[in-house]
Order: structure tokens, then sequence, then C-alpha cells
């Protein structure tokens, strides 16, 4: 076993007049060949740019190395030029980025960028280069190396983007391979895929690999050792089976329990009241055509979509992007016009209802989003942002006030939040805010679309909790979109599963997960990562915290 | 006040204002500094800047130059700024409906726009002067006519963008309605590129006025630098000064704005927040 | 096979989209032509200097100016389809032939104008981003700013006291010497040297926007992700800005160019009135105030086309440039 | 009174050609590049008298005669002439040998047609200066009686090449003489012939080597430029890109500068055909210029020295009556008439309006009234500005108005919509030709341009008018034309301000270009340049 690395004493500087002197505060890790150390935390915690100040690439000149050594092979990269770093980036360290889309050049086909490793570290014949590029994409299994050579980044799917990364990065046979969260962007099955190419390059190359991920599944399936970083701090290392099994700092131990089972929640009784029925749903999507146009593309968003949902039940639709669940949930709400259909509210059929027709149920179906950044106007201060939906409704200012009022409480924020503009609050503040705002017209039926996949691990569980607070006091229906099996394990009675706009199987969570009749279904539940690893010792969410 | 903390982070930005100011002084201050007509025949012509009491010299039939400069400024940039006015409103109007609405009215009103830019603007504008005969109504209408599309073409993708955020969706699900989401949700989020572009506009139309005048379609009863630069053009060769002066004022002016719309480009616009 | 098919479908679907635009313009300006006093006879007879109103009214039938507006307005318009722009009343010849002699001193100023504009928009701009916040950028940001905010007139007449009076290096003005009417190599030779001020005046104000451009364009592809891919993989920054930003950085510049073409037609005018370049914008400026409605719509007709045309090339440019944008 | 036959050989013009300068001046030949301002609309100058057109045409074409600088007769295409003892015949002896330019002989029914059916009918001062020819007559080839109804002696003043081009009948017989392709394509038998007019650049002119005038042209190459900025024109003057520029297309201020240079030189020679005058032309028929006092305040008010030294930097004469003081070389100009004064008189101005019982209101104001400007050129703009000011201290408020071309022709002279409106006219070298058509009643003529737009209606004046036009007898004439100018001093229906001064200003080494009366307008035929 050989040290690659060992970074001692690592402080990166942030730009003075900021919050925080340092983004990593005497940071020790070190990395042995062949294996793969993950270094996990949630955001601004500093993992990513302890990567990057392996490699030199801290974005400059803001934020720099203030301190400690980073030592490859006995030479301090801390302390070397940026042509010693330019040679050794690329042959002798590595690296591979989240979305692949931005971190390939656009304009450039793959070969040519595969090709630039080779020309400025090698010198060989152009042949050679070629042959070598299309060896390396046969490597990662891309389907059609010889094509995807010639190809230019968007015309690869996100998985083959990254595998295409991924060659690139192994392209001299580095020793060490940073991946800054690869995963992250990709749908599970993808994921999984991804995660099993690494491991197996890695072990195939005898490479050590920089893990950097948010992700404790990820860590579980693929890591030889972990790192956990809090605020800019290496809380706890250790080997995988010590730091997940045995934490030892609070926050690890904190960050633990908030990772939800995969284990289903027992199941609740289901009400006999049916609030919302769905039938037949059907959305096209279609695009280019037209005049001279040639061929239409159609995307069939949901294809004959059947629903229902009770009083007081949680509802999940999972599935992966494309899979039309976000669809169906727009279409529920009407944000979208579905073609076909009937959308059961009650008796009405909401789906043919015009503008007007529409307005007086717009009330009892209300809707989460799930990124808190878009989702609040910037410009509206959070009291208007809560009390607007009943003022139009009718209620007076001060009616309209004091609901805002009462509601940022049920919602865990005090009053000082009112008068306050939504860039002031951070993510899990403002998913607050928007079920606030959500609740302020007492719909019946929430519709949550991935409300907690943008936010960290910890705060995800805090809102889930406040969630089934909220349902459980307000007798809510709720349909809860995700991909994230071991979310909809925790929250859902019930599940439907689509893929490609139809819903495959629809049951009770627990019936689904122990017993998966759709064979995608099965998929999606092989492919959740850190299976096995969590399951036996947390207890189901709703007991946590 | 963090805008104010941005902006004054850029230097040139800061100068800019300060010149912009100076000249809003001016041209307020004008009738205290130069209470005679700016076209009267204050003294002897052709007199060199600093000769016979003129501080900038006197032209052809021995008006102030100086006076010209400060009473000419307010008509400069009241032209520049109710040509953006108008051009800004008429371009939020059809950039919103275009890019709120989509599909045949988007169309409709993109072609329209599309027609406009493919007018040779200036050739345009001379001719809707020429039409309407040169007044200061005339050159504002003009202008804006010529202008507008840039805004509209800027708010349509603004509105383009922002109608598919997720709080416009939210206001949707709340059942508000389209003017008011509009005006109240989706415009003042688009505020800040309006602002920049309309900024450069003043510019820009402070520049065609001085290019109409040089073509003979100034106002004839009104200062401005465009009329001075007019006026004076002939003269360039022997009285330097009389086009000369107009002409950097112009210059500064000009210069000042788009100093300050950079400015605000860089404080207004988040992405380019944390660079420099 | 197939792409070249396809971007001939795509050719073709531009051009028949751009046909509405270019008619309405006509009508348009048809119209708001109409609103403006007097017409072509009342500048033939006003400067013939005396005519009587039997002659101005023989006159108008002859022009046709007699007619309806509507009938005026069907008349023209069935020509255009026929390809016929009609009769300068003026000039007293066909509008096309007027048109086309124009068409390429116009075209040569406006060609070598964006070539010099863009071309070197792109290196100061580039030079401008690769020395972020340094003297260089700063000189290169008030150098643009001025130029662009300097009256064009302005500039131009002191580049030929500079260039022509007192250096002597380039004639003042024309297109051509014309006591000596060089043939051959020597016509070309004197042709280019008779376009460098027109060029570098016009060019001056465009500068700016292009320089500002491409700075932008620069700072803001510098800090997308493939650059820290690039650099991850140990390339050189100067490869770095050439090749990966550079590109990338182009692509608002082509597009910027593709819109400014319509403006440099009709912003030519004051150029060409400058250095005397017998251009289309001078020949229009003219039409107008001789009323010349046949000249002034044929002018902006061709100058409709032309903007679709250019854009269309500009489009196919983009399409190259960025293989993300498929033409469809 | 009887014309006495004047005969003059060639002699006098092979004199000048043998002349020592224009041998030198032979051998070197040379190409004149000259500024033509603006651009002509057409080249047909038969059919009209816009003045680029004269800067181009006369070298193609001829007329009967050339007017030396003292405006003395110089025989061209008729080599001598005849007037009968009544006055009434008028017999040309034409030069024979003369060729078109497409080699046709050139021959008395030229004259005929070019008369009868050309000038007298499509050109637009030639109805009135041919008006009392009934027919001509063509015993032969080389002889041309015109007969007149009246003895019309203004006549032998309009016969130059740029007043009465002679065209040729085999071109133009039996077409539409205003469409005609010689527009476009001139074909004459003067010095020069026509090669190419690209449009917005430039008319090119090469030598004719079959001119009758031995020796002439001397020049190879006549081209004239069109430059349309007045700064590019003096720049390009500068540089020697052209030569010569006249009517204005050096802007004064630039002429006063070249003067000073070495190698330019500045002329006033060579407009005594035109007597240009700036004026002002009210609208007598509605308020606040239907009242006499208001136009005489007006006049008194105008300070026309300023005009001249300020906007026409030097150039020019004070007007002093309705007509301009070069006619005192006929005997036609009376001197010493009321309400001209040179440098203005405020008070007189303010003593008229007081008298006529036109008062100040509370903000001192007797009326507001617009003023329209000619828009042929910055002056114009500049003068107008002037008088603005110059109005303000008399009480009368002016609001500037400036339009292209023909909206202000048609504001002027159609739709009579205006007050008062800055001009000038040719008064030309007889009152009749271009001086009568401010006045006179029969003036009057809607739709038609540069005449009696002022719809002043005198019928004393008519009549007087009338008779002056026909009477043969100097002293008796110049008794009728003074009587009409203090008519016109008291009256005041037009305010005359000025007797412009045009410049032409060349390049030394440009030489004998000003041989005639008509200057710019002239041929250039004994024009050469000496190194």
């Amino acid at each position: 076993m050989t040290r690659l690395l060992d970074i001692k004493d690592l402080h990166v500087g942030l730009p003075a007049g900021g919050q925080r002197k340092y983004a990593v505060e005497a940071a020790n890790l070190h990395l042995n060949d062949n294996e793969i150390l993950c270094v996990v935390g949630e955001s601004g915690s500093g993992k990513s740019l302890t990567a990057r100040a392996i490699m030199g690439l801290l974005p400059k000149p803001h934020v720099h190395i203030a301190k400690g050594s980073v030592t490859f092979q006995g030479e301090d990269l801390a302390a070397a030029s940026e042509a010693r770093l330019r040679d050794i980036r690329g042959s002798e360290i590595s690296m591979i980025f989240q979305e692949p889309m931005t971190a390939l050049n656009p304009v450039m086909t793959i070969g040519n960028q595969i090709d630039e490793v080779f020309r400025f570290h090698e010198k060989m014949p152009a042949q050679e280069r070629r042959s070598r590029a299309l060896k390396l994409l046969q490597d990662v299994q891309l389907p059609d190396p010889e094509q995807a050579l010639g190809a230019y980044p968007h015309q690869l799917s996100g998985g083959q983007r990254q595998r295409a990364m991924i060659a690139m990065a192994l392209a001299l046979d580095p020793k060490i391979l940073i991946a800054d969260e690869p995963t992250t962007a990709l749908d599970v099955t993808t994921q999984a895929q991804v995660l099993r190419l690494i491991k197996q390059m890695q072990e195939s190359h005898g490479t050590g690999v920089v893990f950097i991920t948010h992700d404790f599944g990820v860590v579980a399936d693929i890591a030889d050792r972990v790192a956990v970083m809090q605020n800019g701090l290496v809380v706890e290392t250790g080997t995988t089976d010590e730091v997940l099994r045995r934490p030892t700092h609070p926050y690890t131990q904190a960050l633990m329990a908030a990772v939800p089972s995969l284990i289903p929640r027992p199941p609740r009784p289901r009400a006999e009241e049916r609030v919302l029925r769905v039938n037949a749903l059907t959305k096209t999507y279609r695009s280019g055509g037209g005049l001279l146009g040639g061929k239409a593309r159609v995307v069939h968003a949901a294809k004959q979509v059947t629903l229902d949902l009770t009083r007081g039940e949680t509802l999940g639709i999972v599935g992966e992007s494309g899979s039309g669940k976000s669809t169906v949930a727009r279409c529920i709400v009407r944000l979208t016009d579905a073609e076909a259909g009937e959308i059961l509210l009650g008796d009405t059929d909401l789906r043919p209802l015009g503008r007007a027709a529409m307005r007086p149920h717009r009330a009892k179906i209300q809707m989460v989003f799930q990124d808190p950044f878009a989702s609040l106007n910037p410009r509206a201060k959070v009291g208007r942002i809560i009390a607007q939906g009943p003022e139009m409704y009718g209620a007076s200012s001060a009616e309209a006030r004091d609901k805002a009022l009462e509601l940022l409480k049920i919602v865990g924020l005090d009053d000082r939040a009112y008068d306050r503009f939504p860039h002031e609050f951070s993510g899990g503040q403002r998913q607050r805010i928007g079920i606030a705002r959500a609740l302020a017209l007492e719909p019946q039926i929430l519709v949550a679309d991935e409300p907690v996949s943008a936010l960290d691990v910890s705060i995800q569980a805090q809102i889930l909790t406040l969630l089934d607070e909220i349902r459980d006091r307000m007798n809510l229906s709720m349909i809860f979109i995700t991909h994230d099996l071991r979310v909809a394990a925790q929250v859902c009675d019930r599940i439907a599963v689509m893929q490609r706009g139809e819903v495959v199987e629809i049951g009770p969570t627990a019936e689904l997960f122990a017993n998966p009749q759709h064979s995608y279904t099965t998929e999606l539940l092989a492919a959740v990562p850190g299976k096995g690893w969590f399951a036996s010792e947390t207890k189901p969410l709703t007991e946590a915290s | 006040m963090q805008f104010w903390r941005l902006f004054s982070r850029n230097r040139s930005a800061v100068m800019g204002m300060f010149i912009l100011i100076a000249i809003f002084l001016m041209a307020i201050s004008a009738p205290l500094f130069f209470p005679a007509d700016p076209f009267s025949l204050a003294g002897q012509s052709m007199s060199p800047p600093g000769a016979n009491g003129f501080l900038l010299g006197s032209d052809s039939l021995g008006r102030d130059v100086a006076a010209g400069i400060a009473h000419g400024a307010k008509t400069s940039l009241l032209i520049g700024l109710l040509a953006t006015l108008v051009a800004v409103f008429v371009g939020v109007i059809m950039g919103a409906l275009a890019g709120y609405y989509g599909g045949v009215i988007d169309n409709l009103l993109m072609r329209t726009t599309e027609m406009f830019q493919t007018i040779p603007s200036f050739l345009f504008a001379i001719l809707l002067v020429a039409i309407m005969k040169p007044s200061i109504e005339s050159i504002v209408i003009a202008i804006a006519v010529v202008s507008w599309p840039a805004v509209a073409r800027l708010v349509r993708g603004e509105f383009l963008s922002l109608r598919n955020r997720e709080f416009v969706q939210a206001c949707h699900t709340l059942g508000m309605g389209d003017v008011r989401i509009m005006l109240g949700e989706i415009l003042p989020n688009c505020l800040s590129p309006i602002i920049v572009i309309g900024s450069l506009m003043v510019a820009t139309a402070i520049l065609i006025e001085s290019g109409l005048a040089f073509l003979g379609l100034g106002d004839p009863n009104i200062m401005s630098w465009g009329f001075q630069i007019g006026a004076g053009r002939t003269l360039l060769r022997s009285a330097w000064w009389v086009c000369t002066f107009p002409g950097i004022a112009i210059l500064l002016t000009v210069l000042a704005i788009n100093l300050v719309g950079e400015g605000l480009n860089d404080a207004l616009n988040p992405r380019l927040r944390d660079r420099s | 096979m197939e792409s070249s098919q396809r971007r001939t479908r795509y050719v073709l679907k531009r051009l028949f989209q751009a046909i509405p635009i270019v008619f309405a313009i006509v009508v348009l300006n048809f119209f708001l032509l109409q609103l403006a006093e007097g017409d072509a006879v009342d500048v033939l007879a006003g400067e013939a200097g005396a005519a009587t109103p039997e002659y101005m009214a023989e006159l108008r039938e002859k022009f046709g100016l007699d007619k309806p507006l509507v009938v005026q307005l069907g008349v023209y318009l069935k020509n255009v389809v026929m390809l016929d722009l009609g009769y300068s009343f003026r000039h007293d010849m066909p509008v096309s032939e007027l048109i086309f002699d124009r068409f390429f001193p116009t075209l040569l100023l406006m060609t070598s104008t964006i070539l010099l504009a863009v071309g070197f928009g792109i290196v100061l701009g580039l030079v401008a981003a690769s020395g972020l916040n340094t003297w260089r950028d700063t000189v290169i940001s008030i150098f643009a700013l001025i130029t662009y905010a300097t009256p064009l007139f302005w500039v131009g007449l002191m580049l030929i006291v500079v260039f022509s009076l007192n250096l002597g290096w380039f004639p003042t003005s024309g297109m051509e010497n014309f006591a000596m009417f060089y043939e051959g190599w020597d016509r070309v030779l004197d042709i280019a040297h008779h376009l460098v001020l027109p060029t570098i005046t016009l060019s001056l104000f465009y500068l700016a926007l292009y320089t500002r451009l491409m700075r932008a364009s620069m700072l803001e592809q510098a800090g997308q992700d493939y650059v820290t891919t690039a650099r991850a993989k140990g390339v050189t920054e100067r490869r770095i800005v050439f090749v990966h930003v550079l590109r990338n950085a182009l692509l608002p510049v082509v597009t910027m160019a593709g819109v400014q073409v319509g403006a440099l037609i009709g912003g030519s005018v004051i150029v060409e009135s400058v250095f005397a370049w017998p251009g289309l914008g001078m020949l229009a400026f003219e039409a107008l105030f001789a009323r010349d409605l046949n000249l002034l719509l044929g002018i902006f007709l061709l100058s409709a086309i032309l903007v679709v045309a250019v854009n269309l090339i500009v489009d196919i440019i983009y399409s190259t440039l960025d293989p993300r944008i498929e033409m469809a | 009174m009887n014309f006495k036959t004047l005969l003059m050989g060639a002699t006098c013009a092979v004199g000048l050609a043998l002349s020592p300068l224009s041998a030198l001046a032979q051998n070197a030949g040379g190409n004149l590049v000259y500024l033509v301002q603006p651009e002509p609309p057409s080249l047909a100058s038969f059919l009209s008298t816009s003045g680029p057109i004269g800067l181009v045409a006369p070298k193609i074409y001829d007329g009967l005669f050339e007017y030396d600088n003292d405006l003395q007769i110089v025989p061209s295409l008729a080599e001598s002439y005849e007037v009968s003892d009544d006055g009434k015949t008028i017999t040309f002896t034409l030069r024979e040998g003369v060729q078109w330019h497409d080699g046709a002989p050139f021959t008395s029914a030229d004259v005929q047609f070019t008369v009868m059916e050309v000038l007298k009918q499509v050109h637009p001062r030639g109805p009135n200066s041919f008006r009392e020819v009934t027919s001509i007559d063509t015993p032969d080839d080389y002889t041309a009686v015109f007969n007149l109804a009246n003895p019309a002696p203004y006549m032998l003043r309009a016969l130059s090449s740029y007043e009465s081009p002679m065209v040729p009948k085999h071109l133009l017989e039996g077409t539409d003489l205003r469409a005609s392709d010689l527009a476009t394509n001139p074909v004459g038998t003067g010095p020069f012939t026509f090669v190419e007019w690209r449009k917005g650049q430039y008319v090119r002119l090469d030598r004719n080597e079959n001119y009758w005038k031995p020796g002439e042209p001397l020049l190879e190459r006549v081209v004239g430029r069109f430059i349309p900025d007045a700064s590019t024109r003096t720049a390009a003057l500068e540089n020697g890109e052209v030569m010569y520029g006249a009517y204005g297309a050096i802007p004064n201020i630039d002429a006063v500068r070249l003067r000073e240079q070495d190698g330019f030189s500045v002329t006033t020679d060579g407009y005594s055909m035109i007597n240009p005058m700036a004026l002002i032309e009210f609208n007598t028929t509605k308020p606040p210029f239907d009242n006499p006092a208001m136009r005489r305040a007006v006049s008194l008010v105008m300070d026309r020295q300023f005009l001249i030294d300020n906007i026409w930097f030097g150039y020019g004469k004070p007007a002093t009556s309705a007509l301009s003081s070069s006619f005192d070389k006929v005997g036609l100009y009376k001197a010493g008439l009321p309400n001209y004064p040179a440098n203005g008189d405020l008070e007189a101005a303010i003593k008229q309006l007081d008298d006529a019982g036109i008062l100040p209101d509370a903000n001192g104001v007797r009326a507001n009234v617009t003023l329209d400007l000619i828009p042929y050129g910055e002056d114009w703009r500049r003068a107008g500005e002037y008088m603005k000011q110059a109005m303000k201290p008399l009480g009368i408020e002016v609001e500037l108005r400036y339009e292209d071309v023909p909206t202000w022709l048609n504001r002027i002279y159609a739709e009579y919509d205006f007050e008062m409106n800055v001009n000038f006219f040719y008064q030309l070298p007889d009152p009749v030709l271009g001086v009568h058509r401010h006045y006179g009643t029969d003036q009057i003529r809607q739709g038609t341009h540069f005449v009696n737009a002022s719809r002043y209606s005198n019928p004393e004046l008519d009549a007087l008018l009338a008779a002056g036009a026909q009477e043969p007898d100097p002293i008796k004439r110049g008794e009728i034309y003074g009587e009409i100018q203090t008519i016109l001093a008291n009256d005041m229906p037009v305010a005359n301000l000025f007797e412009m001064e045009f410049l032409t200003v060349y390049n030394d080494k440009l030489v004998n270009h000003a041989t005639s009366a008509l200057g710019a307008y002239g041929s250039f035929s004994e024009a050469s340049i000496t190194e």
C-alpha cells in the first residue's frame, strides 16, 4: 500500500470581508493507492474546495490555499508552480465533475476533448491517439464508441456523458482520480451503473479515488474510507464500516440518523372518502414540425394515468426523470392542460374547466415546489407571498396578515420573517415559506413536487416531518412526487411507479417494497444506493429527530 | 444598501454617475447662469474660447456656445429620457405579452418586432422625422419607434424564462389573474435588465438626435447639442470650438451614461456579481 | 446528404417566412410616405424653376400619382411580384438599375466595416477580458466607449483633416479617382484606398459594441465548468482561451453581427454623406427628400431582403459554430 | 429704335485660342474634376433650369450666343444677327460645319425646332423669353429668321447655352420631350461630349474632338463630382481632388479661409446673368402681413449688413430696392428709396407699427408669426435664427419652421399656408425675366413654384409692369421701373434683403475658366490646367 496523497493542515482562505475566513480549516487527509476515500458533507462543508485545492483549481484569485501542504508522491502541490501543476493535471491526477453537460465543452466533439489530454501530456501520432481514445470509450462501456468519438456532448445522454468524462479522466492512467459528486445529476439506475463503473476502473487500474458526495447511500456503496466534513472542518475519518456503523462525532451521528430508511413505515388505516380521482389522464408534448418543418417529435408525458386519493392519505408518485411524474402533478393543479381524461375533485371534473370556472376550485388543491430558490418571488416580502392568496379570496388585509403570521408559526418560523425578503432565508426555511403559502388557502389536497430533493439530508428530514405533522393536523391529502425511494418509503401510504408516462405499478408502500410486481419497480429498488447499510440500524423516520 | 455597495465597487461607474449628476445640475441651473435666451446674439461672432467674455467662444451669429451647451443639456437629456421611456413602455408591453402568452400572440408580436428591426433604423428615424416635420416631439417619437424592438426582445426573453419559474406557477395555483402576474410578479423581476438597456438607450437617443441634427433634421426653435453641432459643422475648420464643445458634451454624457449602465449591469446582474 | 437536405429546407422555410415581413415593410413605408406632404412632382417642378399646374398634373398622371392610393399600392406590389421595382421619378431610370449601381459600394462598405469592427472587437474584447481589471482592460474599455460616444461625422471630418489634408495618405472622399479612371488591378487598389477612411469611421462606432460584447462573453465563458475541466486536464491557458473559450464566446458576437446589418445600411447615411460614398443610404436619403416613392420603397425592399439574407447566413455560421443548434 | 447689325468674325475666337497662355495649356491638356452640387436630377437643360443642370449641360450644349463678362454678346452657334428696324424680325446667321456629337450636321432646322417646339413649350422660362416669337423661317440651312409679334429686346439676353440650349431635332422630333433619352444621355454641339453618369458619384465628359472652335476645348476631360457634405467638398478642393466649385459648393466660411491660402482663389465673377436676391416673401392676404406697415417694419428692422457679414462672410450687398443695383448699368435701378436700411432701424420699425396702431400687449408682443425657411442649406437657417432675434425687440415673436423641399414648396406655392418665408430669387439679366414674376397679378399661379406667392395684387403696378416689358426706350423704361420700385418700397409685398454674391472657389492651376458672363454655367472650353 502506497501513500499517494497527504493533506496536512490545509486551510483554504476565502476573500476578505466574507462571513468566514476559511472555507476549509486545518484539514488532514490522506489517500493510498487502490482505495476510495469518500469525503462526505452537506452544502457549505468545504468538501468540494478541498478536492479542488488538491488540483490547484481553486477559483482564482480570491480563493486560495492559505496554509498547509498537499503532498503528492513527496511533492508539495500547494507550493508547486502552475506549469508543474499543469503537467500533473490530467496525467497523474485527474478529475470528474457533477454536471457532465456543462463540464464538457459544448462545441467540441468528445473525441477532440479526449485527444487534448494526450496532446498535452504525451507525444504520440494522431493515429495512436485516436485508437487509444476509442479503446477508452470501449472501456467505459459506451454503446457505440466509434460514433461517440465524433459526437458532441449534447448528443449523448447524461449517463453516457459521465462515462465519457470518466474515459477522459482515465486516459493517461492517473494515480489519483478526484470525483466531485459525479452521480448527483443522474437518475438512480444510471447512478448505480456509473458507480459500478468507477469502482471497476479503480480496481483494474489500482487508482486512488477521492470521491466527494453528500449521499451516504453512495458512500456506503463505494467507499473504502470516509471523511466527514462540517463547516470546513474534518470532523471524523475512518473506514466505511467505522463511520457508518459506529459514528463517534455527534454530527455524523445526526446525519446518519437523518438518512431515511428503506423500510417503509407501518401502514395507516385508509379513509373511505375519495377526495380526488384521476382517470385516464393523457398529455402529449409535441415539438418542431409545422410548415415545411418535417416530422414533429412527440413525447407521451402522461398516458392513461389513473390514480385516486383518499382523505388524509399521502400518495407517492415515484419515477426517474422523464417518467411523467411531474406532468401528472402539474395537470392535477391545472398548471398544464391535459388533453384527455378526468380529474375529479369530489364530483367536479377539473380538466375541462376554463380559467374562470377553475378559480373557485383553485384553493382546494395547492402545490409545494421543488426548488426553494425559484419558487419564491425574490422581489416580494415573505408576508406578501403568504398573505396574497387569502387576500385574493376576499380576506381583509388584517385577516390575511393574521393568517400569514399563524402559518409562519405553524411551519416553524417566527414573526420577524413577515417583513423579510426570501433571499434572507436558508433553503430549508424557504421551503417552509413555500409550504405556508400553499396552506394559506386551507386546501384539501397538497401536491408536493420533489419538495426535499434540493435540500441537505438533515434539513430534508425536518421538512418531511413538518409535512407529516401538517397533514395530520389539517387532515390533508397529499400527492408526493419524488425520485427518492428512501423518502417515499417514509412519507407515502401508497406509491405509484411511473415510467415513460405510464403508471406501471401502484399499491400500498409496504407491499410494493416487499413484493414489487413490475420489473421496473424491482430495478428501481435494486438501484437505491447504500441498501442494507442503514436499514437495520435506523429507526423509522416518524420516530427520529 | 447592498445595491450601492455593489455599484460603488465599480469606480468608473461612480465617475460616470458624478459626470451625469454634473450634467443634470447644469441642465437645471442653466437659467441661473445663462439667464438670456441661448439663441440671443450675445456679442462678437466667432470669438474663440475665453475671448470677449465667452467662456467657450461664440458661433457665427455671436451666440454663446457655453450658454447653448447649458441650455441644450436639458433638451438632449429630455429627448434621451422621453424617447427611452416611450420605447421602454411600448417594448415592455409588446415583449411582456409575447413572452407571457407565447403561441400566436408571440408569433404575431415578434414578427412585427422583426419587421421593425429589418428596416434600417437610422434611415427609418430620418423618414419619420421628415414626415412629421422636425420638432422635439417628432424626434422623440422617431427615436422611440426605432428603439422599442430591442426592449421588446429583451422583455420577451425574460418573460419567457420567468413565466415557467416556480413562483409564477405558484401564483397560477393561487388563481391569480394574468395582468397581476405580469405586472406584480414577473415585471419586477426583469427590471434590472430593463434599467440597464434603458440607460444605454438614453445614450443612443442622444447620439441619434445629434445625427439627425447633422442631417438638418433638428428642431430649429429649441437649443440642443445636436442643434449646435448642426449649426457649427461648417465652421469646424475655422472655428473649431463651435461644434467641438457640444460634441464633447455629447461624448461625456454618452460616456457617463454608458459607464453608469455598465455599473448598473454589474450591480444588478447577479451572475456577474462575484467577479472583480 | 440528409443534413444538407435539411439545411436547404431550412433556408427555404426561412425565406418563405420572410416574405410577409418584407411585404409588410413595403406596405408600411408606402403608407408612411403618403403622410408626407408634397410629392415627387413638386420637387421636380420646384427644381426645374417654374412649371405650370397643367404640366405638373401631366407628370402626376405619367407617374401614376393621380390614382387612388390602393390602386398605386396594388400596382406597385404587382410589379414587385414580377420582380419589377418600377421607375424612379427623379432619376428617370429604372429603380433596379439605380439600386444595382449603388449595391456594390454599399456591400463593400458594409462588409469591410463588419469585418473590421467584429475583427478588432474580438481582439480587443479578448485582450481586455484576459487582463481583467488591469490597465489594458481599462484602456480598451475607455477607448471603445469614446469611439462609440463621439459623433460619427465629427470622427469622419477629423479623419479627413488629419489623414487626407495634413498627412495626405488617403483621398478625402468618393470611391474612385475620377480624374484618372483606373482600370484593372489599379482600380481595385484605388477603390481600396478610398475605402479606408469611411470604413474606419463607421467601424469605430460599432467597435465598442463588439469589444464590450466580446469581453462580457469571454468573462462569462471563462467561468463555465468546461474551462475547469480543461484546466483539470492540464491544458495550457493559451489553449483554453483560444480554443475552448473563444469559440463559445464568439456565439453572441455572431448573433449581434447579424442584427447589426440592418442598422448598418441606415447608419451609414452619415458616413456616406461625409465621404461622398455612393451607397444606398445616401440614395435613400435623397429619395426621401425628393419623394421618390418607388426608389425609396425599392431600397427598403432590398435592405429588408439583405437583412433576411444576412441573418440566414449568420444562422448558418452559427450552426457550424454551435453544434447544439439544429436547423429545423 | 434700331438695333445695328453686329458682325463678328471668327477672328476674335481664334485670337483668344492663340494667346500664349492657352497655347501652353493646350500642351498640358489635363483632366478637370469640379464640384457639382447637388447632383442634378437630369441633364435636360431644355426642360429644367435646375441649378446643377446648368453646371453640366452648357459644357455639352451650345447656345446661339454667349455673353462676356460685360454682358456683351459673343457669337457662338450664331455667327451674327440682324434686327429689323421695327424690331419684329431678327435674322440669325448660323455657323457652318458644326456637328452634333453623333456626327449629324447642325442646321437652322435645329434652331427652329429648339425654339418653337422645345423651349417655347417645355422650358420653364422659355415661354416667357420667347413669348413674342410667332414663327421662325429657315430660308436655308444656315439662316434662321425669328418673327416677333412685338419687339423683345430682352430675348437677345436669353440665348446662352445655359438659358436656351440648342438641341438636336433629329433626336427629339416626334418623341415625348419630357421622357427623352437625352435627359440622361445628352447629345449637343458643345466642347465636351457626354461619356458616363454614375449616379451618386460623377458625370464624365470627354473632349469633343470635332468642336467648331479651333483648338478648343483645351481640357481632355471634365468630370463633375457630387459630394453631399460641404466640409468634405472643401477638403476635396484643398486636397486637389477637385479644382473648382461654384454656386456655394464651397461654404463662404471656407472660401474666406481659402482666399488667404496660396494656390486657391475666390471670385464673384460669372454670376452677372443671374442676379440672385435674398428676400422675405409675406403672405399679404392674411394677418398680420396683410398690413403693409407690418411688412415695412420687418424690412426696416433687418440688419442686412449683419446677415452679409456673419452668415455670408462679407459676400453680398444690402438690397436697397425691389431691383438689384446691378440694373443700374442698364438704367433701371432706382436709388435712395425708403424702408431698406442697410444696418436696420429698430426705432423706425417701431414707429411704423405704433403709427399703424399695431401695439404691444402686456408681454410686449405685437404679433406671433411663423417664419418659413428655404430648405436649401444651413445659411438660410442661420438667417432665420438671426431674423427671429432681430424681430423680438419689435414685439414680433417668431417661430421658425424648417421643412424639406417638397413640403416647403407645397406649403408656400400650393397651399399658401405661410406668413413669411425666407427665399432667394434670380432676378436674371432683365426684370421681365426675373422680377415680374414676384409682383404681377397674372403671376398669382397656385401650384406654380417661384412666382407671386405673396399674392400681392395692384392694378396700378400691373399696368406699369406691362409697360416696362415692352418699352424699347431705355430712358422711358428706366422711369417706368423707377415708379415700380417706389410703389414696391412702400407696399413691400416682398422685402428684399441683400444682393447675393455667389462664390467660385478654384485651384489656381485652373485658368481661363471664367471667360463668360455665365461663369460656372459656361462651357469650360477655354479652361485649362497649368502645372
